[in-house]
């Protein structure tokens, strides 16, 4: 089986069954599927958050998820990979960011997806600014995105 | 004397996002760059502008043709230089 | 939100969309729903496997299970929680299990759900018995898998 | 002696599953049971009936009353044990 990438920057929402099927259609080396979906809360840092606005990079977005793929296939024995992440106006409960992968083992598979989070959190090019009762507010980097990205350094 | 201009190849395209994009006098801008220099040298020459340009710090994250890049890395006429604050995808 | 688990047996597959919805229905304070669907592999051992029987304990399997559970949210903050493992006969490509796991924090929603996954492959009374074409077997327990389990330890 | 009991205070049920309940000569038992002892010695006990039940060995998981147990947790009249394989869900 050819390895395939499907990695996807849109406005538009996803759905996890396509995208599963998409994983797993006449797939039947992989015996592990993990999937990881990244949804909108209604509450950040004490505050109830009405809306959000994605912002990205053109261009650089879609070249650096699939750079952080090609890293995640350099070290793990992957069949498919995917990562779909919305830019634009969200609202609570929304989608945000889909990766899926599959492999012959489980423990790749695991680590593969929530490597590809932890990288895409911290050098993936996207701003979030939140919408609250109050204002608007950029978010800010954390420094557990960082503390966990750094797990993965050689 | 930079945002007139048009694209050459003595200039570099620069590009600022998210919080920078709107604390900056404009989204992005064209630089004369007629030689090799660092991104940390583009990057002093811009903000040396003074006012609201002194936002340019060096805490900044940087890419240079759309991939990541240090304050050292060499930045060519032509290259495209992007600005940003620390990313909040996922 | 009141905790809600869904621990299941059952010989009928499981449709992965009716189960995320399960996951994310009016759920806005989990941000991170972490999913693993294990599958039917073609090939084990190097031969061609056309079916497989999967024999349990009733009784002790949903308890054994729901215990799994337990632990699980006794160590990690977690909002829904899901396994459903089938018993049978099963083919190729076939789902054999699904865990799903939502949280409020991606790491701890990933933790969880391969916490779960470690420990139903080494407590959780199943077997599973596979038809080559040569002959039928009963598939050995893994020491890669009780190596999986032991890194949970405290 | 004891497939043919019934179920009483002074018996415990064995199960066996998997690779073992075919080995063995048959699936389930009745065990007479009157006091307290431990699961080893209830697994010796079946055991030395020899031929088959020897496949009854000190490798294999236990669990009393639907919960796995180590060789000495104590067994007593009216539990349901059980002898299995290690197991290969998942």
């Amino acid at each position: 089986m050819t390895p395939v990438d499907h990695v996807q920057v849109q406005e538009t929402d996803f759905s996890v069954a396509a995208e599963y099927e998409r994983l797993t259609a006449a797939n039947t080396e992989d015996g592990a599927v993990v999937t990881f979906v990244g949804r909108m809360r209604d509450y950040n840092q004490g505050d109830r958050v009405q809306s959000l606005f994605l912002e990205h990079y053109p261009g650089m977005t879609e070249r650096a998820l699939q750079a952080l793929v090609t890293e995640a296939r350099a070290r793990w024995r992957l069949g498919r990979v995917a990562i779909i992440h919305r830019v634009g106006r969200l609202v609570p409960a929304d989608q945000i960011v889909w990766v899926g992968v599959t492999s012959p083992h489980r423990g790749e598979a695991f680590a593969a997806a929530e490597y590809l989070m932890d990288a895409l959190k911290t050098r993936a090019p996207f701003w979030k600014k939140e919408q609250t009762e109050q204002a608007e507010r950029w978010v800010e980097a954390r420094e557990t995105d960082e503390q966990r990205a750094r797990r993965w350094e050689p | 004397m930079t945002s007139a201009a048009e694209p050459s190849t003595a200039a570099v395209t620069v590009l600022f996002f998210a919080r920078l994009r709107e604390e900056l006098p404009q989204p992005r801008l064209h630089w004369p760059w007629s030689e090799a220099g660092t991104v940390n040298e583009l990057r002093r020459d811009i903000a040396a502008q003074g006012n609201d340009w002194a936002a340019l710090t060096e805490d900044l994250l940087v890419a240079v043709n759309q991939e990541m890049a240090g304050p050292e890395q060499t930045v060519k006429p032509g290259d495209e230089v992007a600005f940003f604050p620390p990313v909040t995808g996922g």
